[in-house]
C-alpha cells in the first residue's frame, strides 16, 4: 500500500493483493496485531497527502506506532459516511465533540483516525489518543484475541493538518479495504477448518466406516467445498477490482463482505457438526475460527447491510440512462 | 401397570388421590411461580443435594414413583393418576432433574430388564432419594456408534475389571451409580459382546473431569476407569446380552423425549439458560422496532417456535393412538434442533454488530449463544442420527449399510485416532 | 358451520372440524368447486344476521347459488380490514365504488360478499353480480382448476338489508377461515404427494439399490415427514382454536397459514427432485399439486404478512400490562 | 494439439489470425448485439436449420473447427486461436447451439474413441455444417445410473438390432445421428456389456416423441427404438467396450461445463429462455421500491448470482493451473442449481398474490417460472449426483456403495416400475 519512498514497498508490485494474502495467511491461525486497523489508516494518509504525513506513515509501517480507524458510533449500524461526531473549525483548526465504539485496538492504538461532520460534509481527523479530551474505555467482544475499544470525544483541540483531504472517496476506499481484507482472512479461516474436519471425517469410523463414507455427510463436505471455493472466489475478485480501482470495485467489496459473511459461519458450524461433541467445548479450537468468523460477518456491514447497497447500487444503475 | 389398576385403583378414584395430592403439597412442598421457576441447574452440584431432598419429601408423603410397582417402592398406580399429580405439582417445587436419567431411563430400564434384588435395592434407593443414577454409554471413540464400546471387562477370579473412558455423561459427578456398558469378547460382532454394568461412581478407579462447553455448562462429565472391579452382582440382565439393556435404555430415552413417561413426576421447566429470545426486547434494545425486515425474521422465529410446541402435542397424541410408531419422539428432537437454530441465526442477524461487540444484555449475549448453536444439533444422537432414526423406523426405510455387521469386533476397522 | 334450522348441521358437533376434514379430502385430488368461497360467505351470514339471510343461506348449503367473497384490491397485499372500494350512504342503502381482485370463483358467482369502507369503517355488503354496474372480468392463475376475477363496482346500488353487522370481529373471524381452509387442503395435498413420492422411492433402483437406500435421499425423507407432521400439528390446532373462538385463534391461524405457507411448496419441490426429470414435465401429475400449494402461499397471506402479523401480536401482548 | 502448433503456427501468429478473423467476419457474418443476442430456442426446428447455414458459412471460410485436426476438416491449431476468435465473434450471430453436445461432447469423443473412417467421415461432416450429433444415453428406467442400460443391441447375421427406449436426449428432432448406449452381453456386471453406436436418427425403426416441460420447452426427446439395424461400422470403439466411450461423453461434459472447451466456438449467451429476473422491475411493478425487506431479499439474490459468475472465473482457471481437478466443473453446475434456486425463492416472496393470481408482466411470470424450479436441479445429473461427484472426484472421498459392482447384469435388482 505503501510506495517504497515512505518506507512501504510490495513483493508482486500489487500491494492490496500481497496484503490480502497476508490477511489469508493470519487466518490460519486466527492470530493477533493490528494489521487491519493500521492498514486501513495507512491506506487513507498514502493516498490523502503521503508527503503531510510522511513521518507517521513511516513509524506506522515500522511498527513503532499503532493507528486505528474510528468509524463506527454507539447503536448505529454501518454508516461510514454519516457521522454524528462533529468537527467544529476553531481559529487553530477544529474541536472534536461526539462518540465511536468498535474502534478495534483502540486501546493499543496511538494516534485514530476520526470521521466526523463538517459544515462541508464528512472528513477525517488524525488524532492522538493521549491528547486532552480522548477517553478511551475498553469493549467486550465475542472474539477472544481482538480488542475493541469505545473512545469519547470531549472537546479534543487538533490543528488544521489533521485534517485529511478527499473525504468521501477516501472513506469509500479505507471501507473496501477494511471489509476485503476480512474477507481474505476469513478465507484463511476457512481453509484451515474445512482441511482438518476433512482429515478428521477420512479418519474417524463409525460403524467400521469412516465418517466420509457417509452420503448424507459426503453432501454437506461437497456443500461445504462449494462455498469455500465460492468464498475464494469473490474475494479474488474483489482483491483484482481494489487494487486496480476500478469502477466496480465499491459493488465487489460489497458482494465479497455479504457473501463470504453469509457462509463462512455456516461452514464452520457444519464443521463443529461434523466434529461431534467435542466442537461445543473448550477442548477443540473450533470455536477461536468461529468466534473471528461471527465477528467479521458482522463488522464493517452485516451480509443485511451490504445486500441492501447491492440492491442499490442496482437500482441507480437501471435509473441511469442507458450509455450504449 | 394393568395390574396395579386392578389391585389398587379400586381403592382410590383419580379424583380422590388428586385432591389427596393437591392438599398434601400445598401442606409440604415449597410454592413457586410456574411462569418463572427457579432454576435447577443440572451442573450445580447444590441443586443435585436440593432434588435429593425434595425428593425424599415426596417418598416420606407417599408421593414418589407413582407408576413404580409397589414391591420397589413405588405405588403401583396408573399413569392417569401421575398425570393428576404433575398437573396438581406444577405450582410448587419439584426434583425434575431426577426424572431424567434416573427415573424415566435408568430406572426404567432397570425395571425391564434387571435382577429381583437390584430391582429392590436401586429402584428404592432412588425412589428415597438416595440413590441418583446415570447413563455411562458413549465413548470418546464412539460419536453414534453407541456399541462400538471399547471399554473393556475382563473376568479376574469371580470379579470384573474395568478399564476404558466414557464420556458425555450427563451430571455424573452428582451421582451414585451409573450403568456401564463394557465389552467382555472380542471375537464375536461388535452387539454381541457387549455387558451392562452398574458400577458405583464413587469407586476410587474412577477418575471424573467436567467437559467446559462454550455455553459455559459443565453439565457433562468424561470419565476414565483404571482397573475398577465389581462383582457379578454389579451385571445387569446376561453377560454378553448387555445391548439389550442398551437398546432399552435408548427406547426409553426416546419414549421420555417424544411423548412423555409415566416415569416422570411434575412436568415444568428446570428453568435457567434456556429462556427463549425475546425479539421485541432485542429489537427495541437495538433500535429497530419499526423495521419490517427485522420484525419479518424475528415473526418468523416466532411462528417456528410456535409450531414446535405444536407439533410435540401432536406427536404425543399420535404415538398414544399409534398412528405414528414410539420413534416418532426422534420428530421432536429434530424439530427442536432445527427451531433453536433458526432462532440462532435470526437473533444474530437482528443484532448485526451489537452482536458481537459491546455489552451482555444490549446485544452480546445473541452472539455469544450462536457460537454453541450446534449443541441442540449433537447432544442426544446427532440430528443427522435423528434422520436415520425417522427414516429407517418412522418410513421403514432401507438401514444403512453397516460395515461392521456380522464382523468379530477385534477386526472392525477403526480411525487413527481411536487405536 | 350452519345451523340445522338453516341447513345445515354438523357430523362431529363441531361444524369447522368436519369442514376443516373435507378440505384436506379435497386437498387428495386436488378438487375444483367453491368450496372455500361459499364457506367464508356463509361463515359471515350466519354469525352477522342468520334469519335475515335465512333464505340466501339455504340456497348456498343447497348448492343451488354460489357465492365468493370480494376482499382483495388491485395492487395491495393481505389487509382486509383496510379497503379502499367504498360504500357511500344513500336514501335507501349505499352505493358501491371500487376494484376488487382476487375474488376466488367470482366469475361463477351470484353473489359477493363486498368489504367495502363507509364512514364507520369497514363494512360487508352482499351485492348480486347481476346487479347494474357490477363488471367482472376473470383473471389468469397458476393454478389450472381455480378461477379468479377482478370485479369493478360502478355506482352499485344496495339496499340497507344488504349491509352485515358485527364488521371487524365477521372479518377477522372469515379471514381464519380462508387461511385456515387453505391449510387443511394443502395437508391432503402434501399427504398424497408424500407417499406415491415415498412409495416410488422405494420401488425404484438405481445402482442395484433402491433410492430409498440413499442416507443423502433419506434424510431428505426424514425432513419432508418432519415438517409434514408440523404442518398437520399447526393446521390442527388452528382448527381447535377457530372452532372453540378461543382468544388465540387469529394468532394461531396465522402461525397455521405462514409454517404450511412456506413448508409446503419445499415438500412438493423436494418430492419433485426425488422424481427427477419426470417431475417437471407435464407428464406427471405432480405439478398440479405444486401449483395449488404454490397458489395458497401466498393467497390471504404470505407467509411473509403472516410474520409481521405475529410479530405484531407478540409485541401488543408484551405492551399491555402484565395480567397477575 | 502441441503436434498442430508446431507445424502451422510458424506460419501465422495468433495475432495475424485475429486479424485475419476480424476482417473476415465483419464482411461475412451477420452482426448482433452482444448485449441482447438473437434467441437460439433448442425446441424450435428453424433454429436448427439456421445454425446449419451459419456453420457452412464458417467451414467455407476456413473457420471451421478450429483446434479438431486437419485431416478431420479442421485447422488443427492451438486453443490460443479459437479464443482469438471467440473474442473477435462475440458481436457476429454464431451457431453456438452446435457447440454442445455435437462439437465439445460428441465430436471430441469420436476423436478419442471412433475408427480413422468414422473421424473422416462424422467430424468433418459436422465441421461443413452437415451433421448433428446427440447423445443417446438416459433411460427412462435409469436416473442418474447411466451404466445401468436396458436397450439391448443383439446380432442377427452381420447386423446389429436394436431395442428399448432412449430419454432426456436434447434436440434430438434436429439431429442426424446419435451415439446411442446398448447392452450386448447381459452376463457380466453392467459396464462390462455396453457398446457404443452410432445411429442414424431418421432410421425408420425410431419414433421421436417430444417431451413438453413445465416451463413450455419442448428441447428434450424420448426415442423408442423398434428393431434398429445398423452394421458393423456403427461400432465406436470396442464391442462390450461401450462404457470406455461414454465415459469420454461424461468427461468432455464437465469440461465443456467446468471450463470450456477448445471445441466450442464462440462464447456469446444463446439468449432466449434464460434472461435473469429484474428485481429492481419487478419491486417497481409491485409497488415496494422502497421496502427494506424486499430490497434485502432481491440484493442477497443479486449477490450470489454475482458469486455464480466469479467462481466461473475461479474454477475455470484453477482447473487451467491444477489446483483443481477438472471434476471441480460439478462446482458451478451445483451452485448454477442452488442460485436460481435462491432466486426463484426471492421472486416468489417478493411478488407475493401478484404472482399467483394475476397476469404475466406483472409478476404471475414469476410464480410460473417458480413452478419448474427444479429444472435446474435435475438436467444434466442431479443436485446429488453432482453432490458425489464432488465428494468422490474432487475431496477423494469414498465411493458411494453400489449393491450391482461386480454383479451379472441379469442378477442386478430393479424397481417393479422398471421391469
Amino acid at each position: 500500500l505503501v510506495p517504497e519512498e515512505l518506507g512501504g514497498g510490495s513483493v508482486s508490485g500489487d500491494g492490496f493483493a500481497d496484503l490480502a494474502m497476508v490477511a489469508e495467511q493470519l487466518g490460519k491461525t486466527v492470530a493477533p496485531g493490528p494489521l487491519f486497523p493500521v492498514s486501513t489508516v495507512l491506506a487513507a494518509l498514502v493516498d490523502a497527502e503521503p508527503h503531510a504525513h510522511a513521518e507517521t506513515i513511516e513509524s506506522l509501517v515500522a511498527g513503532e506506532s499503532v493507528a486505528s480507524w474510528a468509524v463506527y458510533e454507539p447503536g448505529r449500524g454501518w454508516a461510514p459516511h454519516e457521522p454524528s461526531v462533529t468537527a467544529t473549525a476553531t481559529d487553530s483548526g477544529y474541536r472534536i465533540d461526539g462518540v465511536k465504539d468498535r474502534v478495534e485496538a483502540g486501546g493499543q492504538s496511538d494516534l485514530l483516525l476520526v470521521v466526523a461532520r463538517t459544515d462541508d460534509g464528512a472528513r477525517q481527523f488524525l488524532v492522538r489518543t493521549d491528547a486532552p479530551g480522548v477517553h478511551v474505555e475498553p469493549q467486550q467482544s465475542i472474539d477472544m484475541v481482538k480488542q475493541y475499544a469505545r473512545v469519547q470525544f470531549d472537546g479534543v483541540a487538533v490543528d488544521r493538518g489533521a485534517a485529511l483531504g478527499g473525504a468521501a472517496d477516501l472513506i469509500e476506499r479505507q471501507s473496501q479495504i477494511a471489509q476485503v481484507l476480512q474477507c481474505a482472512e476469513v478465507v484463511g479461516i476457512l481453509q484451515t477448518v474445512f482441511d482438518f474436519t476433512v482429515a478428521w471425517a477420512l479418519d474417524r469410523h463409525s460403524f467400521g466406516r469412516p465418517l466420509a463414507s457417509y452420503q448424507a455427510l459426503k453432501h454437506r463436505f461437497a456443500d461445504m467445498k462449494m462455498w469455500l471455493e465460492a468464498c475464494r472466489a469473490t474475494t479474488g475478485a474483489a482483491v483484482t477490482a481494489i487494487s486496480n480501482r476500478s469502477a466496480d470495485a465499491s459493488l465487489s467489496a460489497s458482494i465479497a463482505k455479504s457473501y463470504v459473511g453469509e457462509m463462512a459461519t455456516e461452514i464452520i458450524q457444519a464443521c463443529v457438526q461434523m466434529h461431534g461433541g467435542i466442537g461445543v467445548t473448550w477442548e477443540h479450537d473450533l470455536h477461536v475460527y468461529l468466534r473471528r468468523a461471527a465477528l467479521y460477518r458482522s463488522m464493517f456491514g452485516t451480509p443485511e447491510e451490504h445486500n441492501l447497497r447491492v440492491y442499490a447500487l442496482q437500482e441507480a444503475g437501471q435509473q441511469a440512462p442507458r450509455s450504449a | 401397570m394393568s395390574e396395579a389398576v386392578n389391585t389398587v385403583a379400586d381403592v382410590e378414584s383419580v379424583d380422590e388421590f388428586r385432591a389427596r395430592a393437591k392438599a398434601w403439597l400445598a401442606e409440604h412442598m415449597p410454592p413457586i411461580d410456574p411462569a418463572h421457576p427457579p432454576a435447577a441447574h443440572r451442573d450445580e452440584e447444590r441443586c443435585w443435594l436440593r432434588a435429593r431432598e425434595l425428593q425424599k419429601q415426596l417418598y416420606d408423603g407417599g408421593f414418589a414413583g407413582i407408576c413404580f410397582p409397589r414391591e420397589y417402592g413405588g405405588l403401583g398406580l396408573d399413569y392417569a393418576y401421575q398425570q393428576a399429580f404433575n398437573d396438581e405439582s406444577l405450582s410448587y417445587e419439584m426434583p425434575l432433574i431426577l426424572n431424567t436419567p434416573t427415573f424415566t431411563i435408568c430406572c426404567a430400564t432397570l425395571l425391564d430388564t434387571a435382577g429381583e434384588e437390584q430391582k429392590r435395592q436401586h429402584i428404592a434407593a432412588a425412589l428415597r432419594g438416595d440413590e441418583i443414577l446415570v447413563q455411562l454409554l458413549s465413548e470418546p471413540s464412539g460419536g453414534s456408534d453407541l456399541a462400538g464400546v471399547l471399554t473393556r471387562a475382563d473376568r479376574d477370579g469371580d470379579r470384573w475389571v474395568l478399564n476404558g473412558a466414557k464420556t458425555w455423561s450427563t451430571s455424573a459427578f452428582g451421582a451414585d451409580y451409573g450403568l456401564c456398558l463394557a465389552r467382555t469378547n472380542w471375537d464375536v460382532p461388535k452387539h454381541d459382546g457387549l455387558t451392562m454394568f452398574l458400577v458405583p461412581i464413587k469407586h476410587p478407579g474412577i477418575t471424573l473431569r467436567r467437559i467446559t462447553q462454550l455455553n459455559g455448562s459443565t453439565e457433562f462429565c468424561e470419565e476414565f476407569l483404571d482397573n475398577v472391579d465389581v462383582g457379578d452382582d454389579a451385571v445387569i440382565g446376561e453377560v454378553n446380552d448387555g445391548w439389550s439393556v442398551a437398546s432399552r435404555q435408548l427406547y426409553h430415552e426416546r419414549r421420555a423425549v417424544g411423548m412423555g413417561s409415566e416415569f416422570a413426576s411434575g412436568s415444568g421447566s428446570e428453568g435457567g439458560r434456556s429462556t427463549p429470545v425475546n425479539y421485541v426486547r432485542l429489537a427495541a434494545k437495538t433500535g429497530q422496532s419499526d423495521n419490517e425486515r427485522v420484525r419479518q425474521i424475528a415473526g418468523r422465529a416466532l411462528v417456528h417456535r410456535a409450531v414446535s410446541d405444536q407439533l410435540g402435542a401432536h406427536v404425543f397424541r399420535s404415538v398414544n393412538d399409534g398412528s405414528l410408531p414410539p420413534a416418532a419422539g426422534t420428530l421432536l428432537r429434530l424439530f427442536h434442533a432445527e427451531t433453536v437454530t433458526l432462532e440462532m441465526d435470526a437473533g444474530l442477524a437482528i443484532t448485526g454488530t451489537a452482536g458481537v461487540v459491546g455489552a451482555e444484555g444490549e446485544g452480546l449475549e445473541t452472539g455469544l449463544r450462536y457460537l454453541s448453536r450446534q449443541t441442540v444439533c449433537i447432544g442426544g444422537g446427532t440430528s443427522e442420527l435423528a434422520r436415520n432414526v425417522i427414516g429407517e423406523r418412522v418410513l421403514n426405510f432401507p438401514r444403512e449399510y453397516a460395515a461392521d455387521r456380522g464382523v468379530p469386533f477385534n477386526q472392525v476397522k477403526h480411525g487413527k485416532a481411536s487405536r
